[in-house]
């Protein structure tokens, strides 16, 4: 149609990304590696050709977790770089000071990295957004409900870092039917990148009322302090069970080794902690989108810190799942149409996820499932008793059920593939 | 263990962190007049130096040391490069009025504070790091019990209590402590006494650098470091140097352990949500009930 | 001796001192008159180095002190009393006074002590305020613990600036004479600056009279006492 | 009692162990200079400072134009038509002299913060203009106008603080030390120009030249130790044992024949 | 100078002045694109929180590191009217004068009393509490995820005047009238009688306090005027999109405080000059490391590095800014 050549971004020879995230400040560290990864996966498909023709460029800005900068950065981005879509925007606080304004320009806004529901489930609302993680209602609902079921006879509390994040992810465990009651099996705690006020207070509370199963919904690097401060204060629960945004076992490493653990006594802190996760671990070197996805990381990933993680495996799926939805479009890319098609042909996109996405006309939600794994000694986050088993649900009050969804191998180029 | 005691012990060992802190604050403010509000910043990156070297397989006490000295290094670049200047005579003349020789400063070290969050954040800022305790942390035992308090706090206390001491003989028993405050309240008269001011100044600034360095090696093993990590604590131990006293030494400890208290009762009896809001209102109440506060005298201003 | 030789001291536009050049001879009181704003105080501040010479040069006996930091010079036993009752008032009377000898500490610590113990004995207010924070003190107090200040680093020469500004007669007296006793007993040499020409002269040896930066007259006190002509001339009466 | 304007009796202070007033009384007539004198820390300028409230008093009254009321503060020694100059200079570092002297102005006019925000206020800053120019021009200042306070000399600056205190037409005028650091053609001019004054308005006045002090003087109260040792006209108080002992000293005291060639 | 200058003429001057900055600001637009005429449309805010740093720093010597935190209270108090009781945003922004300066008048209350490194700090500490409110309270003031607002869309009869224009454009416009009005009346209140008496203050409080002004009333004065136009910058500021604690960080504090200490923070042309830098100047830094393709890692920092070193150099060099240098200058060659 006549409006095909008029959107702006797309040219007979490249695709222009935007993707706003924090790059540096307080909140940056770990998120800022995904834009390098994405990058280097776009890179990659440009070395093959790109996408009809057409290669993918990613701008990309930094907001410091500031929305007063976001929106001043997405005006730049649209009126500037004149960007097709945005991609992969990181944080939940900064993204909703744009939402709106994106929307309303019909602009695309595709695998926003943040488990918000609030994005995802009125498509009316935000018609061009669609997730780019599992929802952290979905997540917490799945692992909530396997943990209530497994260890029905023991006390169970939860540690969360006290922003969106954080409350979300309580707020689905509340819907798995779990129940924190505030200070004897609950706390919150300022996460640790701002200083942990009051973290040693929040876990001895925790220890003192007999909360035997802590769940901990923080970042990674939050995570590991708390593992530290638990063992400092001599604080042994049976179990950790980790929600997965802070279940990154490099970070976990990375930091206790540089607080003097060695990394034996690290993998020994976190072997036995329960976690979730709808891809395979980085650590699961023998699977195949794992394997495809390293090997570009390490060709391609211009970014300071390459180091293959929970973050950098984000940033290459959704690359994949954009290279797909890009490819399905066809050759005639217009914004409308790319809306559309992840609308209509969303949940048929396939990625290393085990789960499929939940795009549809109700629901902009990404991945509906999730399957529960537990670390071992070697740091890799196993399925239990050695049988993936995938749970699905929504981030509604829908059940929680085992998914039947069976993820489609990777092409040999690593190159997603449309029909 | 009931929370009244956790919050009591996990309030102490806050609260000598804090304590650290706002003794650095006051150090500065009587060896030099100024409230350094790079202070954390300064901590901050000495602390990735340190880290730093670990990193390359120094020892801890080494890194520990060399931090110690770089940390000195950057109080006495800040005097030399930034207070002497603009502390000079054609700038005192610029600025005509009492409160604005005050408030430049500030502004000042505002702008330190950003410099130096900027070159940490070009230097290091690829991910947040951990940063390792000297002494163990384990909790202090009793019978069986573990209390929320651990070896690693002890040290931190002992490390508090040994500074005060040390600076108040310092400021109050040497006579270059005497010449250093003289130099920070009025330069031209102690020069005319025969004192090297800008000397004085310049140790004034490596000592209070030396602390602050102190602060953040002996803060970051409870968190992590990152160019913003130490922010919080800046605004925590600044509250707490008001509280105890800005011209006290003995008082900002205090008011550092009362912080902590504070902090810890919050958080155990309310929620970490409330813990600005507390400061704050803290704050307020602490200088409207007495503004110089507790163990801080009241200026003399006569006319 | 102190000599200096045309010296010129400037401030943004205006040459406060213009090429200002006089002696004053060791053991004796030397003492620089003239109007508001001729040039007085900022001479002793040159001397004492708190102001930049431009040009000129100041020499103590054979010692060039042109150039030299404020610390050096007041080390090699030159003190000031600034103008306008110079301590600081958040240190207390007793550390203001240490102030001014600190710098002796270690080579003359017992000195010190009787130093210290002299101007407790010339000013007693001080004394029974030591204690207290100086900015209490009253604006004569503040000037008796300035003067102090400089005395107790046991100067060879000794730069007054109005010590007699906001004193009672009496004090102001005492303090005269008190430096008078000094020049006699102790050959310290004085400049000594005063508003008031005719208490300065009555004391001094010798009388510097300063006009917009230069020296108009440079005589023995008792003849600048006879000169009226030169009085009316400079100094309004 | 009646053509009293201002009454002070029973002062006392005390800061501290230090007694720096006790039970004093003093009384300024109209149309009169009142010198108040006394040795270094007597209490003189304390008792300047519980007059313009900027020191709490122990105990004592306050009776302005007969009435009386509690020492005020600061701010509203203005209102009843006081007016005082620092012992230092205390002009506005960055105003110029006129704006200096049009702040000592402002209680003329009733402050209208609307119309100011509206930028309506322009006929009451000509009025405070106008006045502060010819407060200026009394005390010989109007070459100044223009200056800024770093740009005086000494004399002038102390000559705008004066203009500063008598733009408001005061009823009386607290003056600490004014000929501290002037020559003495200055401190012949202030003498003239407060002679001047007089005609207007009472005067305070606490000054070390005891020359000064008799010349304009018509009464003169002396302090020691913070007690009232004397009151009269000077040439009797100078006479008094207590006074000379305590102030003048004997004799040939310096500050008596500073006027040798006059 | 002061002689020739008609005082009846102070409203007709500013008057000028303001229609000249609205006048500036439009022709400016029509140069720019859309992302810069929005960058135009922060400018105008954002001077307009500058100009209240002015008024208190500049002119009544009260230092304050929570700017930030007042802007909140106005951009919460027109996002609630206007989500909650369906005000209008036009109202909205004028109500949210009056919320913040009444804030400011209890903030003005307590820092009345304090004064130097006292004021700054409890200002900071504010600037961190205030925000926290909004998830402390979070039913009322909806969290982390604030309370979406927007300019909406130009109104029809504009778009019937001037023709098509974009979103960012409409924002300008809707912000500059604010904007000259915010000019108007601090030149107002700055060559009167209020301003010399807070700058008196300022200079010399015994002094200030024996010519009658009233220190601790003149004080909480300057904080409530201070305050509402921070809390007017805080609206305008707000409507772009979200009025959340994010919106409104510590740094806010810190950037307005550095925008009116590199222009100088006694002059009204240093508060602009000072606004412009710090909004453009990160994009110029962008610019540059593009084309020199320097290293994100770095380019990242840049703008901070930059902006503090200004800074510093600013109160080493010049501690009365731009608009100091200029003044310097100006009075060089007179002589
Ligand atoms: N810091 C300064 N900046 C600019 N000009 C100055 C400065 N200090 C002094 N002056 C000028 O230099 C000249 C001499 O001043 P100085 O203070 O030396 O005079 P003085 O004789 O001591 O006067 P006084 O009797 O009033 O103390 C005056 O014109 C004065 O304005
Ligand atoms: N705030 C204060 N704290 C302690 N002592 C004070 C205070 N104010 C005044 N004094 C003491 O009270 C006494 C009277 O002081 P005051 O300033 O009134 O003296 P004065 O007569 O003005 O002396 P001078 O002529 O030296 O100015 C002095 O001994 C002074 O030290
Ligand atoms: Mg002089
Ligand atoms: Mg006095």
């Amino acid at each position: 149609s006549a409006s095909a050549v008029s959107d702006p971004g797309v040219s007979a020879s490249e695709i222009v990304l935007g993707m706003q995230l924090p790059q540096t400040g307080a909140a940056s560290p770990g998120y800022n590696k995904v834009d390098d990864a994405a990058r280097a996966y776009f890179d990659y498909v440009n070395s093959k050709g790109g996408v009809y023709g057409r290669n993918i460029k990613l701008a990309v800005k930094d907001d410091t977790y500031k929305a007063g900068l976001t929106i001043s950065s997405a005006s730049k981005l649209i009126n500037e770089d004149k960007i097709f879509a945005f991609f992969g925007s990181i944080g939940t606080q900064t993204h909703v000071s744009v939402i709106k304004d994106i929307n309303r320009r019909k602009i695309p806004d595709i695998f926003v990295n943040s488990g918000y529901s609030g994005f995802y489930t009125d498509p009316k609302k935000y018609p061009t957004t669609f997730g780019g993680l599992g929802t952290y209602t979905v997540e917490a609902k799945i692992l909530g409900k396997y943990l209530k079921e497994k260890y029905a006879d023991k006390k169970i509390g939860v540690l969360y870092q006290s922003d969106d994040f954080g409350r979300n992810a309580l707020a689905g465990f509340a819907t798995a039917g779990l129940k924190f009651e505030a200070k004897k099996t609950s706390a919150s705690f300022v996460a640790g990148t701002q200083g942990s006020i009051g973290l040693a207070s929040q876990l001895s509370q925790l220890k003192e009322n007999g909360v035997e199963i802590v769940i901990i919904a923080a970042v990674s690097s939050a995570t590991a302090v708390a593992y530290a401060t638990a063992a400092q204060l001599g604080y042994k629960p049976s179990k950790w069970a980790v929600i997965s945004v802070g279940a990154d076992a490099t970070t976990f490493q990375t930091i206790l080794g540089a607080k003097g653990v060695p990394a034996a006594t690290s993998a020994a802190m976190l072997a036995g902690t329960i976690s979730a996760s709808h891809a395979p671990a980085p650590g699961e070197a023998d699977d195949e989108f794992v394997k495809a996805f390293k090997k570009i990381n390490d060709d391609f990933n211009k970014g300071p810190d390459k180091r293959w993680d929970n973050n950098v495996m984000q940033g290459m799926n959704i690359a994949y799942l954009a290279t797909e939805a890009l490819l399905g479009v066809g050759k005639d890319l217009t914004r409308a149409k790319l809306i559309a098609y992840l609308e209509n042909n969303g949940s048929k996109l396939s990625s290393a996820a085990f789960a499929p996405l939940g795009y549809s006309k109700t629901t902009h939600e990404a991945f509906t499932g999730f399957w529960i794994g537990q670390y071992d000694a070697t740091t890799l986050l196993a399925p239990i008793d050695g049988k993936r088993v995938v749970y699905t649900t929504d981030s509604g009050s829908g059940a929680v059920t085992v998914s039947n969804y069976k993820r489609p191998a990777i092409a040999a180029d690593a190159l997603p593939k449309v029909a | 263990m009931t929370s009244f005691l956790t919050a009591f012990f996990s309030g102490t060992a806050q609260g000598a962190i804090y304590a650290l802190v706002s003794l650095g604050l006051v150090l500065v403010w009587r060896g030099a007049g100024i409230v350094n509000f790079a202070q954390m910043g300064q901590a901050m990156f000495t602390t990735y130096i340190a880290s730093q070297l670990i990193q390359h397989s120094y020892s801890y006490w080494s890194a520990f040391v060399i931090a110690l000295i770089s940390g000195a290094a950057l109080g006495a670049l800040v005097d030399l490069g930034l207070m002497r200047p603009l502390t000079s005579r054609k700038n005192s003349q610029l600025l005509n009025s009492q409160s604005m020789r005050t408030t430049i400063p500030v502004i000042a070290s505002l702008g330190i504070l950003g410099v130096l969050k900027a070159l940490a954040g070009i230097f290091w800022a690829g991910e947040e790091r951990g940063f390792p305790s000297p002494v163990a942390p384990n909790a202090i035992k009793i019978g069986s019990t573990n209390l929320a308090i651990t070896g690693f706090d002890l040290f931190v206390i002992g490390v508090v209590f040994l500074t005060l001491v040390l600076t108040t003989i310092f400021f109050t028993k040497t006579g270059m402590g005497l010449a250093m405050r003289a130099s920070a309240l009025n330069p031209e008269v102690t020069r005319l006494s025969g004192i090297k001011v800008g000397s004085v100044r310049t140790l004034g600034w490596a000592i209070s650098g030396t602390a602050s360095s102190l602060a953040g090696l002996l803060v970051t093993p409870r968190t992590n470091l990152s160019p913003n990590t130490l922010d919080l604590l800046l605004i925590v131990g600044f509250t707490a140097a008001v509280v105890g006293g800005l011209t006290s030494l003995a008082g900002s400890v205090l008011g550092g352990f009362i912080l902590g208290y504070v902090i810890s009762f919050v958080n155990v009896y309310s929620a970490p949500e409330n813990v600005f809001i507390a400061i704050l209102i803290f704050l307020l109440l602490a200088l409207f009930i007495r503004p110089q506060g507790i163990l801080g005298s009241k200026e003399v201003r006569r006319v | 001796m102190l000599a200096i030789s045309n010296l010129v001291t400037e401030f943004a536009s205006v040459k406060a001192l213009n090429g200002v050049s006089f002696q004053a001879k060791p053991g004796l009181i030397t003492t620089v008159i003239g109007a508001n704003g001729a040039g007085k105080s900022t001479l002793l501040r040159t001397i004492s180095g708190l102001e930049r010479a431009s040009s000129g040069s100041i020499k103590w006996f054979d010692q060039e002190l042109t150039h030299k930091s404020v610390e050096s010079i007041v080390r090699s036993g030159i003190a000031q009393v600034p103008e306008g009752h110079a301590v600081i008032s958040q240190l207390s009377v007793g550390e203001n006074i240490e102030l001014g000898g600190l710098f002796r500490k270690r080579i003359a610590r017992g000195d010190l002590a009787i130093a210290t113990k002299e101007v407790y004995e010339l000013f007693p207010i001080l004394y029974e305020r030591r204690n207290e924070a100086a900015g209490s003190l009253s604006g004569g107090e503040r000037q008796m613990l300035a003067i102090s200040r400089a005395l107790v680093s046991r100067p060879k020469l000794l730069l007054l600036d109005e010590p007699s500004l906001g004193l009672a007669p009496l004090i102001s007296a005492q303090i005269i004479s008190i430096v008078n006793d000094l020049c006699r007993a102790t050959g310290l040499t004085v400049l000594l600056v005063e508003q008031n020409a005719n208490t300065a002269l009555a004391v001094a040896d010798h009388g510097i009279l300063l006009a917009l930066g230069k020296v108009v007259a440079d005589l023995p006190a008792k003849e600048m006492i006879a000169d009226s002509s030169l009085r009316a001339a400079y100094l309004g009466y | 009692m009646s053509s009293s304007l201002l009454s002070i009796s029973k002062l006392s202070v005390s800061f501290g162990g230090v007694k720096a007033l006790t039970d004093v009384s003093l009384d300024v007539p109209k149309n009169s200079v009142v010198g108040l004198i006394g040795p270094n820390g007597a209490g003189k300028t304390t008792v300047f400072n519980c007059i313009s409230g900027l020191v709490k008093s122990d105990s004592g009254t306050f009776a302005f134009e007969g009435v009386e009321r509690e020492f005020p503060k600061p701010h509203e020694l203005v209102d009843l038509g006081i007016t005082r100059t620092l012992q230092g200079v205390g002009l506005f570092n960055e105003l110029s002299v006129i704006q200096n002297v049009m702040v000592g102005a402002d209680k003329n006019y009733k402050p209208n913060f609307m119309k100011e925000l509206f930028g309506l206020s322009g006929k009451v800053e000509a009025g405070l203009k106008q006045r502060a120019e010819e407060a200026l021009a009394w005390v010989g200042g109007s070459a100044l106008i223009d200056s800024k306070p770093s740009e005086l000399s000494y004399p002038d600056s102390k000559r705008v603080a004066l203009a500063r205190a008598l733009v408001i037409n005061p009823k009386l005028l607290l003056l600490d030390e004014p000929a501290a650091g002037l020559g003495q053609d200055d401190i012949d001019a202030l003498a003239s120009l407060i002679k001047q004054i007089k005609r207007r308005c009472s005067i305070l006045i606490v000054e070390h030249h005891v020359d000064f002090v008799r010349e304009i003087s018509d009464t003169v109260n002396v302090l020691n130790f913070g007690k009232l040792i004397a009151t009269g006209h000077y040439d009797e108080v100078k006479r008094d044992p207590a006074v000379i002992e305590a102030y003048l000293g004997h004799t040939d005291n310096p500050g008596e024949n500073s006027k040798l060639g006059a | 100078m002061s002689k020739r200058r008609e005082h009846k003429i102070i409203g007709l001057r500013s008057t000028l002045l303001s229609i000249a900055l609205f006048l500036f600001f439009i022709l400016l637009s029509q140069q720019f694109d859309p992302y810069n005429q929005s960058q135009l449309a922060n400018i105008a805010t954002l001077l307009i929180a500058v100009l209240s740093i002015t008024l208190l720093t500049g002119a009544s010597g009260q230092i304050s590191l929570g700017q930030g935190a007042i802007m909140a209270v106005g951009g919460y108090g027109s996002a609630l009217l206007v989500t909650r009781l369906g005000f209008s945003m036009w109202i909205s922004f004028i109500l949210a004068i009056f919320i913040s300066a009444l804030f400011g008048l209890f903030l003005g209350l307590a820092a009345a009393r304090l004064s130097g490194p006292y004021l700054a700090g409890t200002t900071l500490v504010m600037a961190l509490a205030i925000p926290s409110i909004a998830v402390r309270f979070e039913s009322f003031f909806s969290g982390d995820v604030g309370l979406s607002v927007d300019y909406g869309m130009p109104p029809v009869w504009l778009t019937n005047l001037v023709g098509e224009i974009s979103i960012e454009e409409w924002s300008l416009y809707v912000v500059l009238p604010f904007t000259a009005a915010a000019l108007f009346a601090v030149l107002n209140l700055s060559n009167t009688r209020t301003g010399r008496t807070w700058r008196a203050v300022r200079d010399n409080e015994v002094s200030a306090a024996l010519s009658g002004i009233n220190i601790q009333r003149t004080k909480v004065i300057v904080f409530v005027c201070a305050s509402g136009l921070a809390g007017l910058a805080g609206a305008l500021y707000g409507f772009r999109g979200l009025v959340a604690p994010s919106v409104y960080p510590t740094d806010l504090s810190l950037t307005l405080l550095t925008a009116a200490v590199i222009g100088g923070l006694r002059s009204i042309g240093g508060a602009i000059f000072g606004t412009f830098a710090i909004v453009f100047l990160p994009d110029l830094i962008e610019k540059i490391t593009k084309n020199l393709a320097i290293p994100e890692t770095i380019g990242n920092y840049l703008p901070a590095l930059t902006i503090g070193t200004l800074l510093l150099l600013t109160v080493i060099l010049n501690p009365r800014g731009a608009a100091g240098a200029l003044e310097h200058i100006r009075h060089r060659k007179k002589h």
